[in-house]
């Protein structure tokens, strides 16, 4: 049933209705999920233009490119675009929306009409920040820390809060949908322990999504009550206590970086025994280490918080639950390397990204021991190491995971096969520019360069010239798949059902697939990751 | 694993063309009543959250301002407080009543009773509203002249301090006006099920919407039974 | 070494030497799990990697190696960890004697009040070899008092205060940060920090301008406040006579008992009902907004010069725990 | 799904209904009249016991959990109480310890 002729008659997702009504009204998951992948590329590049600024702004020690009150915004929207409107919908609302369903052999998620609900949601969220953006910006740092964003900053503080209180609603019903869709519309005979690990990975993030937006919902809301209203909640003049907004904020802010990484993990468990031609090692390791992960990093918050003021012992329990949850990642690690192991492994693009995702996710996770090591992170809090740290584990990793997973998906979604050669040309620029814009970070930030600031001593200057150069490779890394994929949708060679001889329920439906994705609900009889019974696919060539 | 999707298959083919409120993308009614119901349960469960980030900063202010806590809590109608909280118990009364009314297929009683839902909701609004008011009145309303001279006035022995009033207040105006919104809300969803049961849309195979109603009702009557005693009752006696 | 290529941050300070080596150790252990990690990937994808008429060898997975490579990190772990959190400890307390500095933080300077009498704007000058304790407070936002020499950082809250301490080991000059994103000069609000030898040290103090200490300041200030009035310091009047008050317990007339420590001091000046000594009458008006933080400092300073013993390091308390406080019911 | 046809939904009089309501109400006068006897510190624990098992009744009968065949609905209650515990837990910790020593 798999590998049924394709004929370009054939009725697909993208086919079955035309106009633009037929997209902004429909209920396909398959559809929303491009609904997704158009409206986050887009915020993906607006928040990627400000990192240019800053990294331009950084080229000379002196704050001479842009005033500071610019380049306080600039920061502040960089991060909190590519947090709230990039990473945390990306995987999950692109792949994990598109996949999701077809992988556990459903027609739809449970909820479409709530899935499309959650695309407006982000839309009318995205809008709002945008209007903010235009109308002048906002300067708070992603992190709103009070008292300056409750009652000194003069910008559109309100506006970004409900903003990002908005497009919180927006995850929390992705996260329901897909909790609900796993618990429920699964076909016949996938049971749990035959469920691809991209599932269990996106479960465990559902339920930080649902368990945990909600306290970054009713904390911005409280600030934005302490702007609007005169509340006073975190207003230190008033008995008030700033720190309990840090608690309150990293309360959800912590887990969203599982969030962001637990869908690229899914994305990597799916892609290294692909392209191993092997069953994952450890399956059901790698899927309690994610409900691991899921449950653990809620314990973890006040790690960002060892110099702001809290109790010596709290802070050393946090400390030792942030090395705990080092763990589960670690295992990650260690299978999805000891499943190459006598495999037979390809170089194809997807997999690129994956060695790529496995080599910046082990130094960011590592990197992150230093900051959980109570006496080091009182040096590098707040200096470049963290930015460099979690750029290893945000960028290197979920978005390697993420662009691995548009190409290993893109012959299903689009129906045609990118480039093989610049494909793997841009996972290697991507590879060399990241680390090129990143790595000088945790030197110059051991060197005492604190984060946020506009002009610097000079003697830090070449670290941040270097980081400089790295970005410019690394536009060009991020703009190259956007080129070719969208050359790809027109001239690409038509994709087969199953170009990669993959094992998931998603490759044995046409490429792209039918409105309702099968033609006849599967019934599942075998594992998952069953490579030893696939055939292999045929040689990937290199056509330029 | 209770919640396994069942063996047998199903073809599409079979789409239940006479069952119009199945959608298309589910196997059947009990399969979809399912999927609501725990869609139900775990928007509670990030509801228990979002009061949750609230309570969290009213335990830790309370521990460290119990006598403006105190004094707070005395100053609030303690009638009222227990008149709503009836109210509220009342309205989950109606609502449990009218999902048994669905399930047996009495439209006529499943109409009244929504509609005695509304009427529950509406008076507790009335009845916070009307605090609301005394407490404006009073200058007990954070956004409006904060004055807290009166409690300080009455508790001489409390020592309160304005400021950590102030606090109190604010997180009485948070609790319950997001409670509050929530009140509106459910009382916006009971109308436009109220009109569905009149239009006759429910049957004891398919209420799955009175039901999924019920429960966000009834959590929002919990969130008042918590609300209540941490108001409303701390300390009335004074330390 | 390299002037404007600087490879390891100058280390000036006790803790700096000791976070050196436990960045050094975290960084070995790092740099091993990762070559580990690269090395694994890089041999299994050459050596296994694709060709004709090989198949892959099916695995399912190895209980031991899983168990295996979960215990063996989480030791070392358990090693950083401990590693780390002396060091902590030891950061986050000063010695009873070491010589205070009051911080005061704005948008966007750093004022700073020695209690010998000087007082300096974005530099603090310190002798070397001596416990240095800052007790810093913010006048606005959340700064972040942070000396990377000294590997040491600490928040400066609004509201409260927080401490740092240091023993600066080598004299020289070195940066101070703000470290907390705190507004549009954020990256304006820094200074430096001068470790004297001790007789350049004694020479500075003494050059300046003749001021009268810290203490000195805050006598005067009680003085023209008209404090005195009713805090006699030879008997009891209608407030409590201050002496020997500082760092020791008093006794609430709600039956709490507290430690008078800065921020029991800096709250019964600013909220003087919130806790009122037993035996008297919460008349004291509050002087929220009449005294500023560097004049509240002053007064601090001159409550511990009346207490006869050394006040020892106060514990940093502050809203909304408050100060620490047994319930004695 | 041959599963799920087999749960029929409990139904249960409505005179035990009325029942539910007569103890909540009771539980409401009561525990509003507890507040105004001096109990010290135990009057907040006894009213949050009070308020607690009321919740308790409303989650078990007008919601349906106590006959409910579904384990997810008191597996989601459950991780929901808990993740809010850790919250509170947690924080209070830091709050409870940060002046001690």
């Amino acid at each position: 049933m798999a590998t049924a002729a394709v004929s370009t008659e054939r009725k697909n997702y993208l086919n079955a209705e035309y106009g633009i009504r037929s997209w902004l009204l429909t209920t396909d998951h398959k559809r929303i999920a491009l609904l997704y992948l158009i409206s986050i590329t887009f915020f993906f590049f607006i928040g990627g233009f400000f990192a240019l600024l800053i990294r331009l702004e950084l080229l000379t020690p002196a704050g001479d490119l842009m005033t500071a009150d610019m380049y306080n915004k600039a920061f502040t929207m960089h991060g909190q675009i590519m947090v709230f409107f990039f990473l945390i919908p990306s995987i999950p609302a692109v792949l994990g929306n598109f996949l999701i369903p077809m992988m556990i052999g459903a027609k739809d998620l449970a909820f479409p009409r709530i899935n499309l609900l959650s695309w407006y949601i982000y839309i009318v969220a995205g809008i709002l920040y945008l209007h903010c953006l235009v109308s002048g910006g906002v300067d708070t740092g992603w992190t709103f820390y009070t008292p300056y964003s409750s009652l000194f900053s003069n910008t559109h503080v309100v506006e970004a809060g409900m903003s990002i209180f908005v497009v919180g609603f927006s995850s929390i019903l992705t996260g329901l949908n897909f909790v609900v869709t796993v618990h429920r519309m699964r076909a016949p005979g996938m049971t749990w322990s035959r469920l691809p690990l991209f599932v269990w990975s996106h479960y465990a993030t559902s339920i930080i999504m649902l368990l945990g937006t909600p306290i970054i919902a009713i904390t911005l809301l409280l600030v934005v009550l302490e702007r609007t209203l005169n509340l006073g909640i975190f207003d230190p003049s008033r008995g008030g206590d700033p720190v309990l907004f840090q608690h309150l904020f990293w309360f959800y802010s912590h887990p969203a970086v599982y969030i962001m990484i637990l869908p690229s993990m899914a994305v990597i468990s799916e892609i290294v025994p692909c392209f191993s031609r092997k069953r994952v090692f450890g399956y059901n390791f790698i899927a309690a280490s994610s409900i691991a992960i899921a449950a653990i990093g809620f314990l973890v918050w006040a790690h960002h918080m060892f110099v702001a003021g809290i109790s010596l012992y709290s802070a050393l329990v946090f400390s030792f639950l942030s090395f705990v949850v080092a763990v589960p990642s670690a295992i990650k690690v260690f299978n999805w390397t000891a499943t190459m192991y006598k495999g037979s492994v390809s170089f194809s693009t997807p997999m690129l990204y994956a060695f790529g995702f496995i080599g910046l996710f082990t130094i960011g996770g590592l990197t992150g021991l230093f900051l959980a090591t109570l006496g080091v992170d009182v040096h590098v809090h707040d200096t470049y190491f963290v930015i460099a740290h979690f750029h290893y584990v945000m960028v290197g990793g979920a978005v390697m995971g993420y662009l691995g997973g548009i190409h290993f998906w893109w012959p299903k979604i689009s129906g045609r096969l990118y480039p093989e050669a610049w494909g793997r040309l841009a996972a290697l620029i991507v590879f060399l520019g990241f680390n090129l814009t990143f790595f000088p970070q945790f030197i110059v930030g051991y060197l005492g360069m604190p984060r946020r600031y506009w002009q610097y001593p000079p003697e830090y200057q070449v670290y941040n010239v270097l980081s400089t150069a790295g970005a410019s490779i690394l536009a060009v890394g991020y703009l190259l798949p956007m080129v070719y994929l969208l050359w790809s949708l027109r001239y690409g060679k038509v994709a087969p059902d199953n170009p990669w001889q993959a094992t998931g329920l998603e490759w044995r439906t046409p490429s792209p697939p039918p409105t309702f994705n099968f033609d006849e609900t599967p019934v599942v009889t075998w594992e998952a990751y069953e490579y030893g019974d696939m055939p292999m696919p045929d040689e990937v060539t290199l056509e330029r | 694993m209770s919640d396994r999707a069942g063996t047998g298959t199903t073809p599409l083919a079979v789409e239940h063309a006479d069952r119009a409120e199945l959608r298309h993308h589910f196997a059947d009614v009990v399969q979809q009543r399912n999927a609501a119901s725990l869609g139900m349960w775990w928007f509670l469960g990030t509801e228990i959250m979002f009061f949750g980030g609230m309570f969290c900063g009213y335990l830790i202010y309370r521990r460290a301002y119990f006598p403006e806590f105190a004094a707070g809590s005395i100053s609030l109608n303690l009638l009222a407080g227990t008149l709503n909280t009836a109210v509220l118990i009342c309205s989950s009364l109606t609502v449990a009543l009218a999902v048994r009314a669905s399930q047996l297929g009495k439209r006529k009683q499943l109409v009244n009773l929504l509609l005695a839902t509304i009427f529950f909701g509406v008076c507790f609004l009335v009845v916070k509203g009307f605090e609301w008011r005394k407490e404006y009145t009073e200058h007990h309303i954070p956004t409006f002249y904060f004055s807290a001279q009166d409690m300080v006035n009455k508790h001489p022995n409390l020592h309160i301090d304005p400021q950590h009033a102030k606090i109190f207040f604010s997180l009485y105006f948070a609790l319950t006006g997001v409670h509050a919104l929530h009140m509106i809300v459910g009382i916006g969803i009971f109308s436009v099920i109220t009109f569905m049961a009149w239009r006759g849309k429910f049957n004891p195979e398919y209420h799955t919407p009175v039901e999924i109603a019920g429960l966000y009702w009834h959590f929002v009557d919990i969130v008042w039974i918590y609300l209540f005693p941490l108001l409303y009752l701390i300390d009335r006696r004074g330390p | 070494m390299f002037d404007n290529l600087p490879l390891w941050p100058t280390s000036a300070s006790v803790h700096a030497r000791y976070e050196d080596w436990v960045f050094i150790f975290l960084t070995v252990v790092s740099a091993v799990m990762t070559l580990l990690i690269f090395a694994a990937v890089a041999v299994f994808a050459m050596k296994y990697r694709r060709r004709h008429g090989r198949e892959a060898t099916q695995i399912e997975g190895s209980l031991l190696l899983e168990i295996g490579w979960s215990i063996v990190p989480f030791g070392v772990m358990v090693v950083m960890f401990a590693v780390g959190a002396v060091l902590y400890f030891d950061m986050r307390t000063p010695p009873a004697d070491a010589d205070q500095v009051y911080v005061v933080a704005k948008q966007w300077m750093w004022k700073l009040q020695h209690m010998e009498g000087p007082r300096e704007i974005n530099q603090l000058h310190v002798p070397v070899g001596r416990d240095i304790e800052l007790i810093m407070t913010s006048q606005d936002v959340i700064h972040s008092f942070y000396v990377p020499a000294f590997r040491v950082k600490q928040d400066v809250l609004p509201g409260r205060y927080t401490t740092l301490w240091f023993r600066a080991t080598r004299p020289g000059t070195y940066h101070l940060f703000c470290a907390q994103y705190c507004g549009t000069m954020h990256s304006g609000m820094i200074g430096e920090v001068f470790v004297m030898e001790p007789q350049d040290y004694r020479a500075w103090m003494t050059s300046g301008a003749p001021s009268g200490s810290l203490a000195q300041s805050g006598g005067a200030l009680f003085q023209q406040l008209g404090c005195n009035t009713c805090h006699n310091l030879e008997a009891q009047g209608r407030g409590p006579n201050l002496r020997g008050v500082f760092g020791h317990p008093v006794q609430l007339d709600d039956g709490r008992v507290v430690t008078a420590d800065e921020n029991y001091i800096r709250e019964s000046i600013l909220q003087p009902a919130a806790k009122v000594v037993s035996g008297f009458k919460p008349i004291m008006p509050s002087w929220q907004g009449q005294v500023n933080e560097e004049q509240l400092n002053e007064l601090i300073a001159y409550m511990k010069s009346l207490s006869p013993a050394p006040a020892g390091e106060a514990p940093t308390s502050g809203p909304p725990g408050g100060t620490q406080q047994q319930e004695s019911q | 799904m041959a599963e799920h046809t087999e749960q029929s939904e409990h139904i249960m009089s409505s005179g035990f209904y009325w029942l539910i309501w007569a103890i909540l109400i009771g539980a409401t006068f009561l525990t509003a009249w507890i507040a105004t006897i001096d109990l010290g510190r135990f009057n907040t624990v006894v009213a949050l016991i009070i308020a607690t098992c009321k919740a308790t009744i409303v989650v078990l009968f007008f919601m349906h959990v106590k006959y409910t065949s579904e384990k997810m609905t008191k597996a989601v209650l459950i991780a929901a109480v808990f993740w809010l515990l850790l919250l509170l837990v947690l924080s209070l910790a830091d709050y409870s310890t940060r002046y001690a020593g």
